[in-house]
Formats: C-alpha cells, structure tokens, sequence
C-alpha cells in the first residue's frame, strides 16, 4: 500500500540487485522531519543496507515507538509491514512478533527517550531475551518530538538549546547493553554511512539482539554549542574503535590474507564481519574489556564507535524457548489441536 | 438460610446434604488432604464443590476449605457449617463459633481445648492427630503433611465416605512411589479407625453414594481456560505472574509441554514468555496478532489497569487479542487471593479515548473452555481485544462440570485475512476499507504479500491506513469501529434465560453468581415468589438481553462488586429505564451464597422472611 | 452557520465579526506572528480568539491559525473564513476552496498563482512577500521569519489595525535587541505599505477599535493552570512531557523560577521531576502527596492510561493527587494535536476494581487557574486524586479572559491533617476511621510524630489501618469511600446555569464547549427556540445538575466525543431517565462551532433550519 | 499505630541506644513470612542498623513495593511511616516523597522481580536521580510471592525447583547500578549480619541512592540443590572483595593508624566508613574498576560481596534540582503564595 507519494523520478541506469531491486524499491514515503535531522541520514544507511543485502521487502517488519525517530519507519522500505506503536513498548511488540513468526526480517526504530526513558525496562527484557532483530537507537540526546526536554542520554555538561545544563549521569545504551549480555552492541553516527551501512548489515545478520545505538543530531533541538549530541562534537569527538566491513555469504571470503588486526567473524548463516582494529589490540568479542575500553574513552570525553562487541554463536530467543523452526504462524491447525479423543482421554484424569 | 431448606431423614441425619469447612494452616499441605477429600465425595457420584479459602502468603498463615455436598445439585457456596474440622488453633475461636446449632466440631485433642471454646450446642470430636502422627511417623516434615491425612480419615469415617475410593485415589496419585503411599494409607487408617473406635455417637450428617457424576469431570477454570487456548490454536503465551491467573499459563505450558511438541524434532509448537510485566505481555500478545498468531495473556485487575495503554491501541489499530481477567478483591492490590467482579467497568472501556470493548463472562469451568475457544474466533473475527472475565472462584477452584466435549470438525474463524493469491487478485489493498459493509475491514499479514503491506498505527489514520489529522476521515473510521463492535452483539455465546409462567421480576446475573442465584430462585419459588432468570454471558449486549430486561417489571442484578457494574452497564447499553433496574450486591471476597441473594431479593421486593416452618 | 447572523452596515463591510485565517508551514515562525496578529486586535479592545491547528510535527507541514472577531464576544471556533492568508501552496487547493464566498484570499504573488485555484466569488490579493523579504533581508532564516512579519503588516493594512499597536508590541518584545526590532518594523512596514498601495478595492470586513478588553488579558490554560498551581502552594510537580500538556510544566517551572526562589539562598522552593514516564510521574506525585506536599502532574490521554494502577491506589490509600488531563484527540496516540473530550470514562473509573474519582472541567484558562487552585484543596481534603479536565484547545490557545483575582486571605484546606499536638492529644490514632460521620478520615504525616505512623497500604485493609482479608472489614472501608467520594458533590465548584422564561428543553455541556453552545442558544432564541443552558463543572454531580435535567422535558448533551461520555455519566450517575436525554456530538478534533449545535439541536428537536432570510 | 502484636517480652536489661531505646523498639510486627527465609534476617539486620544508628524511629520512612520481601517494611520499625505500594513502583513513590521532605530517612525494600522485571525502568531512574535514600534489593532469584517463578536475577544454569534450566542472561543489579553511574553499591549475602550491618549503616549514611544487593534465600522456592541463589550456593560462592567498618559520625576516629590497605571515606555528615581490602589493590572508590573486579569473579562463578563502590560527594536529586534546605512540606504557605499584587503584576504582561 501507498503512503504520502514520494515525486518517483526513475533512473534507467539505477544500480539494480538480485532481487532486480534498486535501491528506490527500498525506499518509503517523503520524510516529514526537520531538514537536517540524523534520522534521515540513517533511514538513507537502512535503505541502502536492506537493498545491498538483496532482502525481499515485504519479508521484513519494521516496527517502531514514538517519536522524531519512531515516525522513520515510514521512510524506508514502503512495501514491507510495519508497526508504529506506543512511546517505549516497541520491544515487547517485537518479541511478540518474532515469537510468532521468526523467518521475517526485523527491525525496531526507536529514540532515546523512547527507549531509555518511558521504555528502558521493555529494552533491557528484549536484549535478555535477545529476540533476533536490529534495534536502531537513533540517539540525540533530546526528546525531538515534544520540543527539545533533555532525555536519559544526554551527558553530564550538555546544555540545553535554552541554557540548562544537564547534571544527571547518562544512560549510555551501548555499556548497559554490555552489561546486560548484549549479543551484539555497535555505535555510529548519522554522518558516517561508511561507518553504518556495514554496521547495519551485519546486525540484520545477527542472530539475536543487534543493537545499534546512533548519535543522530537533532538540528532544531540539539546541535547548538554546548550539546554533545551535536554535529559537531559527535565529528570531533567520536572515535572508530574498530573497523567493520561485512562479507554476504556467497562472495568469496580471503579471510586471512589481511594485515594481522584483522579478524573475521562467520554469522549464522554463514556470511562474515570482519574487523580491522584501530585501537591496538581491540577485541570486539572480549565483552568485558569493550566495557572497559569504552569507559576509558569516556572518560576522556571521546565516543567509541564501531561494532564494538558480537558474540556471533548465542541463544536467541527462540533457542531459549525451543521452538519449532518453522513459523508458528504457518504451523497448521491439525498440528495445534489434540482433537476430540485427546480431549476425552484428558479428562478421564480429572475425576 | 433456613434450616428447613434441608431435607432431613425422620431420624434427623441429613443426607448429601451438608458443608464442611476444613481449617488449617497454609503451606503445610493441607490443599492437597482438601482436594482428595473433595475429590473422594465426587467420586462416590455426589454432587459436591470446593472452595479454598486462603490468605497472600505462603506459609503459616490461616487457611480454609469449604466443601459442600448437595444432593440437588446446588454447589454455590454455603456459609452454613455442618463439621468444622478445626486444625488452627489460632482461629479455633472463629471456627467454632461459625459452626450451625446442632453442627460438629473435629479438632486435634493432642492439646486440650481451651474450656471457653466448647459450645453446648455443638458436637465436639477430639482426635489425637499430632500425636498420632508423632508416633508413627518421623521427621517434621512427614509428621505435618500426615496429619492432614490423618483428619481425612477421620472424616472419612464420621461421613460415611467409602475408604476404597480414598484408597483408589492414592494409588493413582502414588503409583511410582511406595513410600508415600504407605505413609498415606497409614494416616487414613489412622485418622479412620479413631474415629469409628471413639465415637458411635454419629454426626447429623452423612454421605451416601449417588450415581450424579457419571458425565462429570473436577477442573478449574484456569485450567480449562488453558486448553481451550490450546484447541483453539493459539501458539503464543505472554504473561506476567499474578493471582489469580498463574495457574492459567501454568496450565497452558503443561497442556503444551504434553500435547505440543513437534513429534519429529521434539520442539515446541508453541511459545509462552514470562514478559517484564503485564504492559510487556500485553505488547507481546499484540505483536503476535498482528503477525496473525492466536496469542493471549492471563492476569488479574492490576495487571488490566497497566495494559490499559495498550488496550486503546488494539481497539484503535484494530489487533486481535484475548485477555483472560481472573478477577480478583481490588480496587489496587485489594485482597489477592478473594474473589470479585470489580473490573468491567475498567475492561469494558479500557483506555483513555472513544472505547469499547468485547467482554465474555464464563459461569463455570467448562464455560471456560469453550468462551476460550470463541474468544479467538471473536477476537480475529472482530479485529479487536476480547476479555474473558471469570474469576478467582472460578478460575482456581475445582468445579465439578459436564466433560468437556470437541467438535473435530471445528474450524478457526480467522475472521477476514488475505491470503497472497487474494491480495494479488485486488486492485489494491486497503487496510481500514469496510467493503462488506460489516464495519470489518480485511487484514494482511506480514510477510504474506508485498501488496498487503501497509503500516499500523495508534495514531490517526483514514480508512486506506493512511496518517490523518484530518478531523472527518478520523471520525469515518471511528464510526466504522464503533459499527463493528455493536456487530459483536449477536455473535457472542447467547444469555441463559430461564423463564417461569407468571413472573414478573427478572433476577440477572453473570458468571459465577449463576449458582447461588439458581438455588436462590428455588427457594423464593418455595416461598411462592416466581422470578425469571437472566444470565447475561457477554458484552456488547444482544437483544434478547435487553428484551428480557423490557419485558419485566424489575430486574434485580446480582453481582459482586461495591458499584453495581453490571446493572450500570446494562442501563448504559440496552434501552432499559432506571425505574427496571435494582441490584443486590455482594463483594466480600468470597464466593456469592444463594442466602445473600434470598435476602437482598426480599429486601428489593420489600417481603420479610417466611418463618421457618 | 446563516451569512444573516452578521450584522453588515449599510454599504456591506462588516466590522468587528469575521473570521481570519492563516495557512503557513509549521518550524517557520509563523505562531509567533500570528499570535502578533491576535494580540493587537485584542489590544483595541476587540473580542477575539486564536485557535492554532497545527500538525504532529516540528518543522515543514502545514499549520494553521484561525483568528474569529465578534464583538458580541462569541469567540468559539467558527470555521466559515472571511479571509485567507493563504502562505503555503501546498494546500492553496484546500485553503482557498474554504473562504466564504464574498470572501477574500491573500497569497504570495511572488509566483504566480495557479490558473485553476481562483474563484470567481472571492476577492485575492496578491503581494510578492517572497521577493520583497529576499530583497530587503539578508539570510534564508531571516527571510522566512520577515515573511510572516510582512504578511502581518498586510492583513494589518487590510483589516485596519492600528499600526501603533503593532509598533507598540515590537518595542516591549525586542526592547533589548534593536537588531530584531528594525527588522521586525521594516517587515511589517513591507506588508502595510504593499496592500496600502495596491489595492484600494476595500475587504468586505473592518477593525474598529472597541473597548471590551479593559479587564481581560491574553493566557492560556496550561499557563493558568500553571499559575493556579503557583497559587495553591504546590511544591511538588511530576511529569513526562506530552502534548497538549507540556506547556503547563514549562509555565510552571517558569513562574517558579520568577516567584519562587528563596530570597536569601537563591534556591528553590518548588521541585520539578522530569520523569522517566507517566507511571512514574504519578507515582512521584504519590510519594509527595503522601509526606504532605501539594503535588500534582499534568498529562494527556496516553499518560492517563499508564497511570491507572496507581489511581487506583491513591483512591484505595486515600492519597491526595491533583492530576491535569489535557485531553486531546484519542484512542491511543490518535491525533495529538487536536482537541477532544474523550476520556470522561476513563478518569472517572481510572483502575480496576470500584472506584470513583473527583473531576473537575474548566471552560476557559480563567477556570484553569481557580479550579486549579480548588483540585489542591479538595485532593486534600477528600485525600484522593482530583482530575482538571482540561482540552488541547483551552490548555494551549491563548484566550482573552478576565483578569485573575486572588483574594489574599485564601488559605489552603489541608482537610484532616493532624499536627504532633493532636496526635499527642490523642487516645489512639487510626488512619481510616471516620470519627466524623463523613467519610473522611484523618490523616497523619510521616515524621511528625511517631504516634501517627501506620502502614500506607493498596492491599486489604480496615478501619483501623490494619492489613485485613476479612471481607467486613474490607467492605465497611469500601463503603465508606464511597460515602467519601459522594460528599465531594457538593465542595465542587457550582454548575453555571442560565435559565430562560418558558423554557423545556436544556442545553447541557462542558469545558470549552461552553462558547459554542451560548451562541448556538443565541442562535436558535433567534429562531425562536428558547433553551435553558446548564454547564456542568465537576463530577460526582451535585443535586443542581440533578435538578436540572429533572426539570427539562429533553436535555441535550453537548460533548466533544464519540460515546456520549458526559450523557452517559449523567445517566449513571443522577436519577434522570433515559427519555429525557439527547446528545450532540462533535469529535472532529477542532474546537467545537456554534453551527454544528445548532444543526444538532435542530435535529434533536426534529426542526427544519429556517431560511436564510 | 500498632500492628499485629508481637508477643512483647520486654528484657530490662536490653542495652540501650543515645534516645534512650532498645533493639526491640526498632522491631515490628511478627514476621508472616516461611521460617529460615532469608528476607526475615535482612529484617533483622535493619533493625540492628537503625538502633545502632540512634535513629528517632519516626524520622524514618519506609517503602516497599509487592512481593515476599515487600511485605517486610511490616516488620522493622512500628513507629515509622511506611508505604507498601504497588509492584514495581516503590522507587517513583520515594523519589516524591524525598521531593517532599528530604529530612526524613528513606528505606526502600524491593525484590529482585519487584527491582529487576516490572520495576526495572524506576529502578535505573532512581539510580540517575540519585535520590537519597537506602535502596534493599533482597535477592533470591525468584517471584516467591507468586511461587516460584524465575526472576530476572536468575544465574544462566540455575535450576528451578521443578527441575527447568534457566538460559537467559541475569540482570546483575551490582554491575548494572555501576554502570548507570549509581554512588553507592555494595552486595551482601542475608546469612551474613557482621557484613551487613555497617553496610546498611553506611547506606543509611550516604548521601544518594544506596544499592544494597542482598542474596537472600527463599527457602521454599529457591533453596535446592542446583540453584545458585541457594543458602549454601551463596555460602560457597560468595567472595568478599572488601572489608566494611562505619564509624559514626562522634566517635574518635584513628583513621590513618591501621595497616596499609586501609582506606577510609569520610561521610557528608562526618562519620567514617573504613574499608580494608580483601583482594589486593580493590578500590571502592573506583567505579570502572570495581565493575571489571566484579566481572572478573563473576566469570569464575563468584559473587564478589562487600560495600564494592562509594561516591560519597556526588550530587542527590536536590542538588540537582536546587532545592532549598529547608524540607518542601515545612517550607510555610505565606512563601508559596505570591500574593494578589504580584498576580496583577503578572497579568499587565499578558496584554
Ligand atoms: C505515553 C506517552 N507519553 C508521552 C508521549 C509524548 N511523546 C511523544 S515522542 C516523545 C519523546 C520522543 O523522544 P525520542 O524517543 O528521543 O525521539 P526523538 O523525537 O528525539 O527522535 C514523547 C515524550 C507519548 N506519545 N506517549
Ligand atoms: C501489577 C502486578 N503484577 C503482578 C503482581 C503479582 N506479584 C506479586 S509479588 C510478585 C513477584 C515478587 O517477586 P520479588 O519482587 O522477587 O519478591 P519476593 O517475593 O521474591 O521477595 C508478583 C509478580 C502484582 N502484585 N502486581
Ligand atoms: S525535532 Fe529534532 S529529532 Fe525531530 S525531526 Fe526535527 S531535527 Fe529531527
Ligand atoms: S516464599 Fe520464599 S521469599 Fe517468600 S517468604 Fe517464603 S521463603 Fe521467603
Ligand atoms: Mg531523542
Ligand atoms: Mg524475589
């Protein structure tokens, strides 16, 4: 179905992929954000990253809360389902979702205030259960959608467009994710596409809970001096810990032939994220020296990014649970109901 | 109650026709020495029910059983006490004195009974359980479950019950394990042939087998709630723990655990999350039925108000979803483990907004069973949250019902989805369009279609899914909903209606109330006051409750609530004027007892009492 | 509505009745200048009103703002447009197709204006702002701000505004930035001058200065509100920004950072939570309430809905809570930036289980700020939680309203708050014992003596504040609850009530509806149909309300929602039948328009309109 | 008022406190819960705090939400306020109430589902705000009120009683309140009173939110072979990190005589916890180091216990919010009200 129609200039020569897909068959309805805004830079990485991943659109589900960040949905990917939920209960929604049917694509669009404010506990719960999605935080450090109120991520020292200063400590998604037994943490920029369309590509590939947390500057409310969500200080202070590049499964993988920084994790399905250190000796599968290297540049006042932690190999939701492979939404009826001689033997047990 | 009520034999022994009231202390076992007890008299074919009465806690505070045996059928609660069996010694005072004149007293004579206690019009039986018990047994642990046993036994004897049906039962219950069924048949006896060795003097009361349970099963209704989701087809569970409705997922994961696994990978063909809470599992629930799943969640009052949010936006994205509301004493925490019909009010407008939702109202166990099965029919069908409201009384004590019985030839009613090939063969899919004129539009699932795909929102939107602040296109769709709730009306399970020639008083009713209010109207009829009965079984209502509702010249509404809920509702929803409606209400906690109902019908009729003949 | 309701002099100019509106893109500026407008008609003494429509967004879709002249002082939205300053051409179509005919249209010439968009029965204007602010300014912001500056200074020229009054408010806004100010005077100098030059054909519509604002001013009701607070002593303030209601958090903190700062430490006497969701906002204000403070939280339908486990239990613990529900548009996060009344229900029966809640509903931002002041006293005084039940259209329109008065020997009822001494004094203080017959208890605050303490609790619980699971005793609590809820009938403030000689049906309705219905009353008289009119301002309703709808033959309801709520409650909730109720209903999510009662009340009353004479 | 009495024996010859008290005015009502459940020891361990403290019993404030270890606030302190609220809510309610009248003292009693599932969200929040106040998570891995069901404390391996594995990640509230920023957490074990006390002492001392994570067994759901939040699990596993003595504020203190692995950390009112390192070179008062010493025992399958971190300088909700100094409630009616002249005042802006 057709949302708000986006002027649909079509170049012949457009790239196409296997699908026969070009990357404006990834596309949703015109944006209504503030021009400017982060999120649409990253709806512009998730588009490319959907279509370079040949995904077919409507095997995907998009699903969101509200805010700034949670209307992007609409976005990309017109012709996939999607769900613009509640603010801060996207998660649950998902889990319910994926619960019922695992073959699909997912991915959450949420903001800081969505998610770590009116929906932390819902966040925390999905990265336990780690339900096989990608999380997209789309982090300003405000709340866009009702007019610029610091949200739980903004840093202590951050000022406010109006002057106040925030003294609270923040909420940074990606080590609580860490210390929560995330199965894969990244953090980017809304600036860097190299940075994220990998990124992004490989957490849809991941088997359980991707999380990617954002820095997405919100022009109107937060990119003054003085913020550091800024574009600005996100340019000057971000700081790539890890290099990601990521192998689809049928190209031909020269996994070794790198430079020694090098390493090469395989995913679930058989496709490879390999990474090239920055920082000497960074290990993004060593959970808690991430921890311990991201707290060290904050406390320099510098944001790691990068796919900072993967532990390609666990329990997903659906291995917690034991599930079937198949969908349960596609299991047969006859399969779920015992029938009436079933029913009659039951009951012979409770007289 | 009047005495005279019971059928007495000339030598004043009243037959099937009694309440026990078994007092003991929670978390020493006694719930399962009740259950076996109960379970026992349904065996011998005697129409029989139970209901536990016990406190938020888990071990050492007061607890009761109250078991009652009426040969006619008539299994509500009665407060009337015919044998204490007084284990606690801290509620020895309320107990005794809860017994009727001429009713009997059992309790443990290990320790004497404290003189004041005595009454004169009771009979007393000392048994020496602990003491027993400390001889032959050992350890504390077997010493205290034993002596639950042990007072079993003894009523066993006092009541006439057969000792090969209690024997039977322990043997199933025990078959894998010698040990305990020893011990257990030990205790019997022990508590037995104290008993018939120490008092000839008999009891006013005594069983005798009856042939009235040949078609009937013991179950809850959480646990037949439970498999009804399970023959409905529902695959996903999410729920949050609370009492009264536990034991309904519990259910639902042992049915499952049986009766579900993919006999080739040995997976499950299903999937139950413990959410975070009840906002979690409501999500949960959400997201699997827009995925097209049947999915559920059990809770209670609490557990309702926090889905609240949630609620408004099924009905207003239109998301298929069952709620059962074990219903429990609020408003708040309010008593957790005592029953209450406080909450329609709450389910049938939940959320903030233009709602209304559909809301079923299971009488009994089996009831249970099949509102479930409907209400996933309902729930797909309507595009729209059902609630299944029972109750604790309900939802967690043994009833005696009808077996349940499956028509294999049962299809889900997956209401209007599309399928790949229907969405291909349309021009173009609209999701909110209301083509048949039933105000139901179709619904698309993911991953089915390209064409199908649109985006689901709580936010305004017109009738082709699309964002709206457009104050006409919202209201189209909003009419359109309203249009397909009233639609629900005559497709929920229809009221029972029994009528009598000449009466012009209705009594109404729902859920659970149907008991007392059945064995109430016998006795008003005794008395020669004839009364219609209505037992309203679902919300939106349909005509014919509001015809019976018209056709008398007053409905008095039984229910268990402070604010007469169901009368309010009923004077919202149908055409009936004020001047039709009163109400007898009780909302104490405990199950409804057909002497309220006797009471509060003289009280609204203004008749006093017959005297007792 | 009837062209023939104006009144036109002699050569067809109608003066000081017309409706103005603008179509910009909101993130542009545009309120500010709009508000400019507004304000200077209100500073020549004028009767006016500004409604803002605006889109769930922050910068680029469109907006608009309709500003209705009367000076007979009917200032409810009146959708029948006079002039269009029609800024933005992507709704040109839209705009221009909804002037009057006879009506005028002023758009940016700047381009040509498509061939198709002109009408044959309305006057256009062109003028090149466009050009003229790319000329004159430097900057793509400035420009886009001048734009609206310029558009100001035309309708200015058009209408006949002072331009002094302009001037005058230019200087006391940018007094401390000349560099604004020149720009500012330049722009609207750009604007009058173009439309004084060009076009000498007059519009149909004319300014003149009256002298019916002398005791008004301009606010808000979130503003008021907000004020009302300050006012009543609140400490205490909880929230979690939505709209419509962030508005009134920031007018708060605002004023308490002018008025409340501690002379001598410079720190505040007032704290402000920002919370991390609504039920976490509510519950501050519990916790707050609790210890004694006035405390309160303002939210909006989505925030009411997640607040209802613990409105529950504040009403059960006998919490006092002032909680402002800014109603917008629902169910679920339906359209936010718009109006409605559609949350009576939920409000008055927030939780599971029976409860009841005080309500209040505000007319206007003068009512905003008294019955601010009154939900402090009366959530003491029956130690519950107070609902302002405001709307989107009075919390965030400014509207011209009398000036506040505050009558300095208003001292706060704190209602049954006990000090050290009357506990000291005391035999034995117990929390929910009603020593005084009505249902209100006395309550203690922590740490002020320790003979006061006891156990807040939402779980069952007795007179003397004791856990209990004794159904009596949990009823007699219960019941006096309700006897407490009951006696606030009367303490709320007094329903407006206009009679009408000969008069038998009844106008009733609420909150902001009240403009547009006492012009439909003027409307219809006209027509020759008398009707009485009742506002109602609080619930539980008081004996007058009862009397009123009595006393009619027919009462139509006026509401802004799909159900009827307010019908529906007086049904419930006052002995009037059935046949005496009637209900116009609006939910279009735009302030409520004389016409639409009218046409409902014709209906209602079975009457052809009359024609236009 | 009185609760449920307890049998009152009194002993003439129980030491008494600075006001004159004993331990046995610090009691309350009997406890209702199952016999040997660890909750009734922490309860214990309160009482003994609150009466060495010399604390006048109604300037405390009690709080709890539901559960087992809710209901406890029932049975320490009979002459404070107490407020046992709804599920997972009990941290919103004392953020208020401190809001309210910062004078009081704050005891929060939750339990890990209370904490950790429903009531995770106002858990991190009240953590940011660092709202003064004693927080008690009395920990045994389980909903005991509702009978035994995992909580989201539960050790990936633990076993049920009923036999199922749990699989899922557990939500350490130690290291989760480290990496939120939290100024105080300490864990204990409800078996181990001599380590317990100074702690809730130094809880009660410390300005800020104090996480007090506290192992403590359910004896009737959680106590069997296989589960790790068991009596002798936590007897065997539990690994002291750091030594914890509280030294009021009036006693001499002979700080600086003790053997070098002594530190100690003077209080905002004065009184002095010292700490004695158990593992060479622990900090308290290093935050990133903490968590990784706790990560490092954890990853061997132990429970670092002991007061872990302590920021006794960080700013409380008042500080961030500037209150005056003077408790709200106290603050008199005539400073509130600004009167009509100034309302008039006011209005001649709004023309
Ligand atoms: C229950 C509820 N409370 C409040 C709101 C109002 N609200 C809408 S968006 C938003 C914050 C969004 O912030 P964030 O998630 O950071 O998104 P951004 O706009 O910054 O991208 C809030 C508070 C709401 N929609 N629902
Ligand atoms: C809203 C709501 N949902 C569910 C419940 C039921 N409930 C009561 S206590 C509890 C869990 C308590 O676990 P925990 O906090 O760990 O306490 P414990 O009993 O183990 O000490 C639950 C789920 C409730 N009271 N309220
Ligand atoms: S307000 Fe901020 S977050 Fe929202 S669209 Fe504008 S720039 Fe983006
Ligand atoms: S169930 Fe467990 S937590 Fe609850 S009282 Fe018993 S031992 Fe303690
Ligand atoms: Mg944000
Ligand atoms: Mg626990």
């Amino acid at each position: 179905m057709t949302q708000t129609a986006k002027p649909s200039v079509r170049h012949p020569r457009l790239k196409r992929n296997k699908l026969g897909l070009t990357q404006r068959d990834y596309e949703g309805s015109q944006s209504t954000l503030c021009a400017g805004c982060g999120h649409d830079s990253i709806t512009a990485a998730i588009t490319q990253a959907f279509f370079e991943l040949d995904m077919p659109l409507h095997r995907v589900a998009k699903l969101s809360g509200i805010g700034c960040s949670s209307k992007t949905p609409t976005y990309f990917l017109s012709e996939a389902h999607g769900f613009n939920s509640v603010h801060g209960r996207m998660p649950s929604i998902a889990t319910g979702a994926n619960a019922a049917n695992r073959d699909l694509s997912y991915i959450g669009v949420s903001g800081d205030g969505d998610s770590l404010s009116i929906g932390l506990g819902q966040f925390c719960h999905a990265i336990r259960r780690n339900v096989n999605m990608l999380y997209m935080l789309e982090n300003n450090g405000v709340y866009g959608l009702t007019k610029g109120q610091f949200s739980a991520s903004a840093d202590v020292g951050s000022r406010a467009k109006r002057g106040e200063e925030n003294r609270m400590s923040p909420i940074d998604p990606a080590s609580l994710a860490l210390t929560l037994g995330a199965s894969f943490v990244a953090r980017s920029f809304s600036g860097d596409k190299k940075q994220l369309v990998p990124i992004i590509k490989a957490a849809l590939t991941h088997r359980g809970f991707a999380l990617v947390d954002v820095i997405s500057p919100c022009v109107t409310f937060n990119d003054h001096e003085g913020s550091t969500k800024s574009y600005a200080h996100t340019r000057e202070h971000g700081h790539e810990v890890v290099e990601t590049d990521f192998v689809p499964i049928l190209h031909e993988i020269q996994a070794q032939q790198d430079h020694g920084s090098t390493t090469a994790v395989t995913m679930h399905d058989g496709s490879v994220v390999r990474f090239r250190s920055v920082d000497e000796g960074y290990d993004p599968t060593d959970r808690d020296a991430a921890y311990a290297h991201l707290k060290e540049l904050q406390a320099k006042g510098e944001v790691a990014t990068g796919l900072l932690f993967i532990e390609p190999t666990s329990m997903d939701l659906h291995a917690f649970e034991n599930t079937v492979d198949q969908p349960l939404v596609d299991v047969p009826f006859e399969k779920l109901c015992p029938g009436s001689e079933v029913l009659a033997e039951l009951q012979s047990r409770w007289r | 109650m009047d005495r005279d009520s019971r059928d007495r034999t000339d030598d004043f022994v009243v037959t099937n026709d009694f309440v026990v009231k078994v007092a003991t202390v929670n978390g020493t076992g006694s719930a399962s020495a009740n259950g076996m007890l109960m379970q026992a008299i349904f065996r011998m074919g005697i129409p029989v029910s139970g209901k536990n009465v016990f406190p938020s806690n888990i071990q050492g505070l007061p607890t009761w059983y109250e078991i009652r045996v009426n040969k006619h059928g008539h299994l509500a609660r009665n407060p009337d006490v015919d044998l204490m069996v007084a284990m606690n010694p801290k509620t020895y005072e309320q107990d005794i004195a809860e017994v009727r004149p001429g009713g009997a007293v059992i309790y443990d004579s290990s320790w004497p009974l404290d003189e004041e206690l005595f009454r004169k019009d009771v009979l007393f039986f000392g048994i020496p359980l602990s003491h027993m018990c400390v001889e032959n047994f050992k350890g504390d642990r077997e010493r205290i479950l034993m002596k639950n046993i042990a007072y079993v036994g003894a009523v066993a004897a006092l009541l006439s019950i057969d000792l090969e049906v209690i024997k039977g039962m322990l043997e199933e219950k025990f078959s894998a394990k010698q040990h305990l069924m020893d011990s257990n048949n030990v205790a019997i006896r022990l508590g037995y042939d104290y008993a018939t060795e120490h008092f000839d003097c008999l009891l006013p009361i005594r069983l005798e087998a009856m042939d009235a349970n040949r078609d009937s099963v013991l179950m809850t209704g959480n646990m037949a709630a439970a498999l009804g989701c399970v023959y409905a087809g529902a695959t996903v569970g999410a729920w949050y723990p609370i009492t009264p409705a536990t034991s309904l997922m519990d259910a639902f994961r042992s049915f499952c655990a049986e009766l579900r696994k993919d006999p080739e990978t040995g997976k499950n063909l299903y999937c139950v999350i413990q959410a975070e809470d009840e906002l979690a599992a409501i999500g949960m629930v959400l997201g699997a039925g827009w995925m097209g799943a049947r999915a559920f969640t059990p809770t209670s009052g609490p557990g309702i108000s926090l889905m609240n949010e949630m609620l408004g936006l099924a009905y207003y994205a239109e998301i298929p979803a069952v709620i059962f509301d074990v219903q429990r004493t609020g408003p708040s925490t309010g008593m957790p483990t005592r029953t209450q019909q406080g909450d329609l009010f709450t389910i049938a407008f939940a959320s903030h907004g233009d709602t209304k939702h559909i809301l079923m109202f299971p009488a009994d166990p089996g009831e249970c069973f099949y509102f479930a099965v409907k209400a996933f029919d309902l729930a797909e069908r309507f595009q729209t949250p059902v609630f299944v409201a029972s109750d604790l009384d309900i939802g967690m004590n043994d009833w005696v019902c009808k077996k349940l019985e499956w028509d294999d030839a049962y299809v889900p009613d997956r209401g209007k989805v599309l399928s790949a090939e229907d969405l291909q063969g349309m021009d173009a899919f609209y999701r909110y369009l209301d083509v048949d004129g039933d105000g139901i539009p179709a619904r698309s699932l993911p991953g089915v279609d390209p064409k199908g795909a649109y985006l689901t929102r709580g936010s305004g939107h017109d009738r082709f899914g699309r964002y709206t602040e457009d104050g006409d296109l919202y209201q189209d769709v909003m009419d359109r909903i309203a249009r397909k709730i009233e639609g629900a009306a005559e497709a929920l399970p229809p009221p029972e209606v029994r009528l009598v020639d000449g009466a012009t008083v209705g009594l109404v009713t729902m859920g659970g109330c149907r008991g007392a209010v059945l064995e109430a109207i016998e006795l008003l009829a005794d008395e020669g006051i004839t009364l219609d009965f209505l037992r309203v079984t679902g919300f939106p209502f349909c005509t014919a409750v509001e015809e019976f509702l018209l056709s008398h010249d007053v409905n008095i509404v039984v229910e268990q609530n402070r604010d007469a809920q169901l009368m309010r509702l009923l004077l919202l929803e149908t055409a009936v004027p004020k001047s039709k409606l009163s109400s007898v209400l009780d909302y104490r906690g405990a199950p409804l007892s057909a002497e309220v109902v006797v009471g509060g019908v003289r009280d609204r009729l203004g008749l006093v009492p017959v005297e007792a003949g």
